[in-house]
């Protein structure tokens, strides 16, 4: 059966190579019968394997769980899982190896927006989907992408009022990596802190993977701002925090309230230096529900690991799996388009809670959480927003639930300008 | 205004602490050690592991990393660089594949992760290396409040520059080292066992960066990529300052360390890194041979 | 014509033909990877032409690919639907609206500050051009100033690497004009005389595949001219060249270009084949990366450097691609470079070489190789 | 005859060291001159002034009627003078053939020479002066494989091909043995007339067999200038080589 269908396919590919393969050509004959094959491509080298490799494990627990539960469509799933070698080029290489060769239906891929821009044209183009766990910049309407991280919104708009009413402080230094995520997420931010009637000082940037922090923090000290609100993502994290701190300054007098500080830069640094520091994630491993607890130690067991920590791209690298399970069941069938539709308004109890994708966007519905990290490396959660809030890709520019900017027919961007 | 020079000296001594062991290989060798930066991180890892494994506080670990890193050094020359001697650019190639394959060992658990057992310490996340509380926080210096642990950094390389030219001007060691990065043929004919010491300066610069590893782990991340950038901040630093000289390489660091400080803390992080790129171009072009040069013709 | 030279010639026509023909057998996806390893294979072209033939080490060969690639990707920005949205015929690219300061025009001109810089790139033919002469003029330039002073050896390297650093680090700061560390992606299509260049079609492969055959061609009778007989004299020892009466800059910004051209080129390539462009081309292990394709394939050969960067991205693609490499592969590539160097320093193509020569010795009658060491002078 | 190489007061002066201090030299066209002196009296140095690499502090050179001071080395080349390093330089990688071809390119813009192959007339010219360098057989070998002697060869032929009016040789005999001495001379000897030539010496079985004039320099300064003879028998030239090494 698989044979034949593989001479078909060559002797389709000869004769489409003189002239122009069509794009949606191989689609119909790509799975075999008994399984179903996802592809799974996360950095397992390189710098970003730090973080990747987790996202890597975390969406292959949730297959082996779900696989252990009987699969979906009486199939089981099979992980095809690759190296995106923490290379844009890399990435593009083998997510057209897993879409076009392996004809898989869904990527469970990317933690970088680098590479998940890398890859996009793979899935647009060939019309296959792509299932992104990371908290993200937004300004992103694809209809081939599910995102299940948060956006802008999800992790700011309860924080900078919480930060302005509960925590009093009024002047922001803001600080980022120099990218795009940190830059919009500094965007937001200043509409919304304005809006709350605080005001900002600077907006300074660093070169992404760039530890030295002694002008920056010095730069902080002198500003008289009463508050830092960190965009600082990776190794640098360690590195500004442990700045922080030996230059004398203090999360009791001036916090850093981040939006990227994880569970995993928190060890890495040593929590001593960010006891009394806050960040913001709609995931924390601290969650005090049972559902997460058991998440935690299902986690630390699949990867042998007693001290693995979990945390926001993690969870969402999970759930989102169970999300595209059952909307394959919903489906009915393996195919990239109908679980895209199917994936739409699913719900799911994930270890955050309830989360749900938004059908208009894509995007998934969240709860925001505000953490205050402890001597012990977890963040103690002080501030949990009532219900999921819908995410808001576009938000810098004025999108409210009332008036979406990407809906099921594209973005309107003569909104935008607006 | 202070503060600003204080953390311009604190960015050169730095780039010096990583330049220094460069000095020697790249400077007196002509090696170009591209596993330089990894001798670095395996420094780091080796201050990791000690703590975990040892109980041994930063301090305790630095003669350690000096020798792990210096017997790694030790084992490249032995094995690759010595086979280079001839073709010296090809060193930078040879030794870009050490490095990946250093990076790859500490990522992979020396291959154990194959076997489903981890070490502590290493593997692919980063680490955390406990600061005694001596060094963290601020102290004041004459009424200005200075970061402990860059204080210690600086002190660490002075002691450390010191030694190494006591070791290469005032020592035996030091003028067979010279010799050889002169005349490998003639020291040969004067009796030196040019392949001894080249291999024991291969050793003693490596160890140095294992001892600047011990420096960076307790102030920046440690994880198997971050000796990368260093390598090249290092080399730049070297050529600019001329290389084989050592006064040349302090004077360089100094410079761009200061350049980099003061960019940023009048303008931003972003144009001070890139003012450093452009100052170590034009030196360069300025003056081929970089600011100071053994040769004098 | 002696013998070696002939098969030499041959084993060009073969390799040529075998990319030619390689759409009759490959599928899809594997002719589009083989484009981009075509593409890797121009570089390794490039350096070989710097490194092998001019004794330039460069270390920034990711400057000219970068450049050439974001010069194409700019023009096929703005010829993708996301930028046409706008309501009207002129197209703006959809991150330059987002990163606009509020109340900007959303016209090109001038949306922002160097905005206007993108307008002639929605002419593709303007694209492709700058292209390939922005790296031209960069790379004249960076030699004008290099060369004239008599910089050589690793200082080359040093200032080619510091330089594409410095302009990586630029590129990714001019985030409204760039899009900073993303890249430029969501991009149409190439089109020339109304034909689409669709990444995973034969049409494009073959374009790839032009493109490398030229250059391998145009590089090798370039090195065979006199004006390469002189290059290759420099060298060896610039000295004697100039008191030969040659300007010896002029040479080497000559061919310094010509190699920044095919980066270049390979830069517009490789954004046709893979659809984006991104800073990180400019990375510095690209560049070295680079450098040790030439230096494996063997880098005293064009052809040898270009299936040496072949021959790695399709090791390292397979390897990684198989079950229980997936973390192990880089080790084994670092295994690779270094053993490489230590015992083949002329690359594979010194071993082929060997097995040529030996192969016309046989066939020519014993005839003594040009390179075996002399027993006695003749005399 | 005309002056070929005409060398007025030119003098350098390396911070303090004055390693060439105000010599002057007229050479004929056509005339062989040798270059005499100890280890350090400038002979080198005065070659590189004349041949550009060093550039001068004071005087003047001239070749022909043009003056070269202080030109760049390419120029001063395409002026018209070649010149032989003392430890000898060819392209090592290259053949010995393709070591003479460069010196046949005798345009020297990069365009010229984006064409293939040489002119009869400058092949076969390439081919006389491998048989006079006695190269022939080694036409196809790598330079870098030569020995030390057919090494120098090569490079007196790179300059025979090249065909400057003046040559300036640097100790084109050292570390030759007697039998390659003896050879050098016989090409050295085939070149003159044609060609202005000023050697630097040390070999005296080697001066005497191709001198003609003599010039002895001393501390950077000429110290006598004459045929072999008065020279051999001047006591002034026998006072600083004594002081040194002594002739011969």
């Amino acid at each position: 059966m698989n044979t034949t269908r593989r001479s078909i396919l060559k002797a389709s590919a000869l004769s489409a190579a003189g002239t122009l393969a069509s794009p949606y050509f191989f689609h119909r004959t790509a799975q075999a019968a008994d399984v179903i094959k996802v592809g799974v491509l996360f950095s397992q080298t390189g710098g970003l394997s730090i973080i990747e490799k987790s996202l890597a494990d975390a969406t292959l627990m949730a297959i082996s769980e779900i696989n252990a539960t009987g699969g979906v469509l009486g199939k089981q799933i099979q992980p095809i899982v690759e190296d995106g070698a923490s290379d844009p080029k890399t990435f593009n290489e083998k997510a057209s190896k897993l879409v076009i060769q392996d004809k898989v239906p869904t990527v469970f891929a990317c933690y970088t927006s680098a590479s998940r821009k890398a890859v996009l044209p793979v899935f647009e183009r060939r019309a296959n989907l792509l299932f992104y766990p990371t908290y993200y910049e937004g300004f992103e309407c694809s209809k081939n992408v599910v995102y299940t991280g948060a956006v802008p919104n999800q992790q700011l708009s309860n924080f900078i009022p919480w930060i302005i009413k509960t925590l009093g402080k009024k002047k922001f230094f803001i600080v980022g990596s120099n990218y795009i995520y940190p830059r919009e997420m500094a965007k937001v931010c200043k509409v919304l802190i304005e809006q709350n009637g605080g005001q900002w000082v600077a907006d300074e940037y660093l070169e992404l993977g760039d530890s030295e922090w002694g002008s920056m923090v010095n730069k902080i000290k002198s500003s008289g701002c009463d508050v830092v609100l960190s965009n600082v993502v990776g190794d640098s994290v360690v590195a500004f925090y442990r700045e922080f701190k030996n230059q004398g300054l203090s999360h009791a007098k001036l916090p850093i309230c981040a939006t990227v500080t994880s569970e995993i830069e928190i060890a890495a640094m040593g929590p001593e230096y960010a006891v009394g520091s806050f960040t913001s994630f709609p995931y924390f491993m601290a969650i005090d529900t049972d559902a997460n607890k058991q998440f935690v130690e299902r986690y630390r067991a699949f990867v042998k690991n007693p001290k693995a920590v979990t945390h926001h791209a993690l969870e969402s690298s999970y759930f989102q799996v169970f999300l595209w399970k059952q909307a394959v069941a919903k489906a009915g069938e393996a195919m990239p388009i109908p679980i895209r539709n199917a994936v739409m308004g699913q719900e799911f109890n994930a270890p955050n809670g309830h989360v749900k994708i938004e059908p208009a966007n894509l995007h998934t519905w969240l709860t925001p959480r505000i953490a205050e990290w402890q001597a012990d490396g977890q963040g103690k959660i002080i501030d949990t927003y009532p219900a999921p809030i819908m995410p808001l890709p576009y938000v810098a520019y004025g999108e409210t639930e009332k008036n979406l900017f990407c809906t099921g027919k594209g973005l309107d961007t003569a909104k935008l300008k607006g | 205004m202070a503060e600003i020079i204080f953390i311009g000296l604190s960015l050169s001594s730095i780039l010096l602490l990583v330049a220094l062991g460069l000095a020697i290989t790249y400077g007196a060798m002509g090696v170009i050690n591209m596993a330089h930066g990894e001798l670095v991180m395996a420094g780091a890892y080796v201050t990791v592991l000690s703590g975990i494994w040892l109980h041994l506080n930063i301090i305790a670990a630095i003669p350690l990393a000096f020798l792990v890193t210096a017997l790694i050094g030790y084992l490249i020359e032995r094995l690759v660089v010595r086979r280079l001697y001839g073709r010296l650019l090809d060193t930078l190639l040879a030794t870009w594949g050490v490095a990946i394959l250093i990076q790859q060992a500490v990522r992979l658990e020396f291959g154990l992760s194959f076997f489903g057992r981890h070490i502590a310490g290493l593997g692919v996340g980063l680490q955390n290396v406990t600061v005694p509380e001596a060094l963290t926080g601020a102290i004041t210096i004459g009424g200005v409040q200075v970061n402990a642990f860059r204080a210690f950094i600086i002190g660490v390389t002075v002691v450390l520059t010191f030694a190494t030219w006591l070791l290469m001007y005032r020592s035996s060691f030091g003028v067979q080292v010279r010799a050889i990065m002169r005349n490998p043929n003639m020291a040969a004919a004067c009796g030196i066992n040019v392949q001894r010491v080249n291999a024991l300066t291969f050793a003693y610069g490596s160890g140095l960066a294992g001892v600047a590893g011990v420096m960076m782990s307790g102030f920046k991340t440690v994880f198997p990529d971050m000796g990368t950038p260093m390598v090249v901040d290092g080399f730049l630093v070297v050529a600019a300052g001329g290389v084989g000289s050592l006064l040349g390489t302090i004077l360089s660091a100094g410079l761009l360390g200061q350049i980099n400080g003061i960019v940023a803390s009048v303008t931003n992080d972003i144009l001070a890194r890139a003012m450093v790129f452009a100052v170590v171009i034009l030196i360069i072009v300025l003056k081929p041979r970089g600011l100071f040069s053994y040769r004098g013709r | 014509m002696d013998a070696k030279r002939r098969l030499d010639y041959a084993t060009y026509a073969v390799f040529i033909a075998l990319i030619m023909c390689a759409p009759l057998v490959l599928e899809e996806f594997w002719l589009n990877r083989i484009a981009k390893f075509l593409v890797y294979g121009m570089l390794g072209v490039a350096a070989s032409l710097c490194w092998g033939y001019a004794g330039i080490l460069n270390l920034g060969q990711g400057l000219f690919f970068g450049l050439g690639a974001y010069m194409m990707a700019m023009s096929l920005k703005l010829a993708s639907p996301t930028s046409l949205q706008q309501g009207s015929d002129k197209p703006v690219p959809d991150f330059m609206l987002w990163n606009a300061e509020p109340g900007a025009p959303t016209d090109l001109c001038c949306i922002n500050r160097g905005s206007f810089l993108w307008l002639p790139f929605q002419h593709q033919w303007f694209g492709v051009m700058m292209g390939l002469l922005v790296p031209v003029v960069v790379a004249a330039g960076l030699g004008w100033v290099m060369f004239r002073k008599r910089i050589a050896g690793v200082f080359v390297s040093i200032i080619t690497l510091a330089l594409v650093l410095l302009v990586r680090l630029v590129l990714i700061d001019a985030q409204p004009l760039t899009n900073g560390f993303n890249g430029l992606t969501d991009l149409g299509y190439l089109t020339i005389g109304g034909f689409e260049f669709d990444p995973y079609s034969a049409a494009t492969y073959y374009l790839v595949a032009s493109a490398l055959s030229l250059s391998l061609i145009l590089a090798r009778m370039l090195v065979e001219t006199r004006a390469g007989l002189i290059l290759q004299a420099i060298r060896d020892d610039q000295n004697r060249v100039r008191y030969l009466g040659f300007d010896v800059p002029v040479y080497q910004i000559f061919f310094f270009a010509v190699s920044a051209a095919i980066g270049g080129i390979a830069g517009i390539l490789y954004v046709v084949v893979a659809d984006f462009a991104s800073p990180t081309f400019l990375d510095l292990t690209f560049s070295i990366t680079m450098v040790i394709w030439a230096a494996v394939g063997g880098r005293g050969s064009l052809l040898g450097a270009c299936i040496g960067a072949i021959l790695i991205n399709t090791i390292e693609a397979r390897v990684s691609e198989t079950e229980g490499f997936l973390q192990a592969w880089r080790a084994i590539i670092g295994l690779i470079f270094v053993l490489v160097v230590l015992f083949l320093p002329r690359g594979l193509a010194g071993l082929a070489n060997d097995a040529g020569e030996w192969l016309t010795g046989r066939l020519g009658g014993g005839r003594r190789r040009a390179t075996a060491p002399r027993v006695a002078s003749s005399e | 005859m005309p002056a070929a190489l005409t060398i007025d007061g030119i003098g350098v002066d390396f911070s303090g060291v004055k390693a060439v201090d105000g010599v002057s030299m007229v050479i004929e066209e056509g005339e062989l001159r040798v270059l005499l002196g100890a280890n350090g009296a400038g002979k080198t140095t005065l070659m590189d002034l004349i041949s550009g690499k060093t550039k001068s502090t004071q005087g003047q050179v001239f070749l022909y009627d043009t003056e070269i001071t202080n030109w760049e080395e390419p120029a001063i080349a395409r002026a018209g003078l070649g010149r032989k390093f003392q430890i000898p330089s060819v392209f090592k990688e290259l053949t010995v053939r393709r070591n003479l071809e460069v010196a046949s390119c005798h345009n020297p813009r990069v365009f010229a020479n984006l064409g293939f192959g040489l002119p009869r007339a400058a092949r076969r010219r390439l081919d006389e002066v491998l048989a006079l360098t006695g190269l022939t057989a080694q036409a196809e070998t790598i330079a870098g494989t030569l020995s030390h002697g057919e090494t120098q060869w090569l490079e007196l032929g790179l300059l025979i091909v090249q065909n400057p009016r003046v040559l300036l040789l640097d100790e084109p005999t050292a570390g030759m043995t007697a039998a390659e001495t003896h050879r050098t001379a016989e090409i050295i000897k085939d070149l003159r007339g044609s060609h202005t030539i000023l050697v630097v010496e040390h070999d005296m079985a080697f001066v005497r067999e191709i001198a003609e004039r003599i010039t002895v320099m001393h501390l950077g300064q000429v110290l006598a200038e004459g045929d072999i003879a008065s020279i051999e028998s001047d006591a002034r030239v026998r006072a600083a080589y004594l002081g040194s090494r002594g002739i011969g």
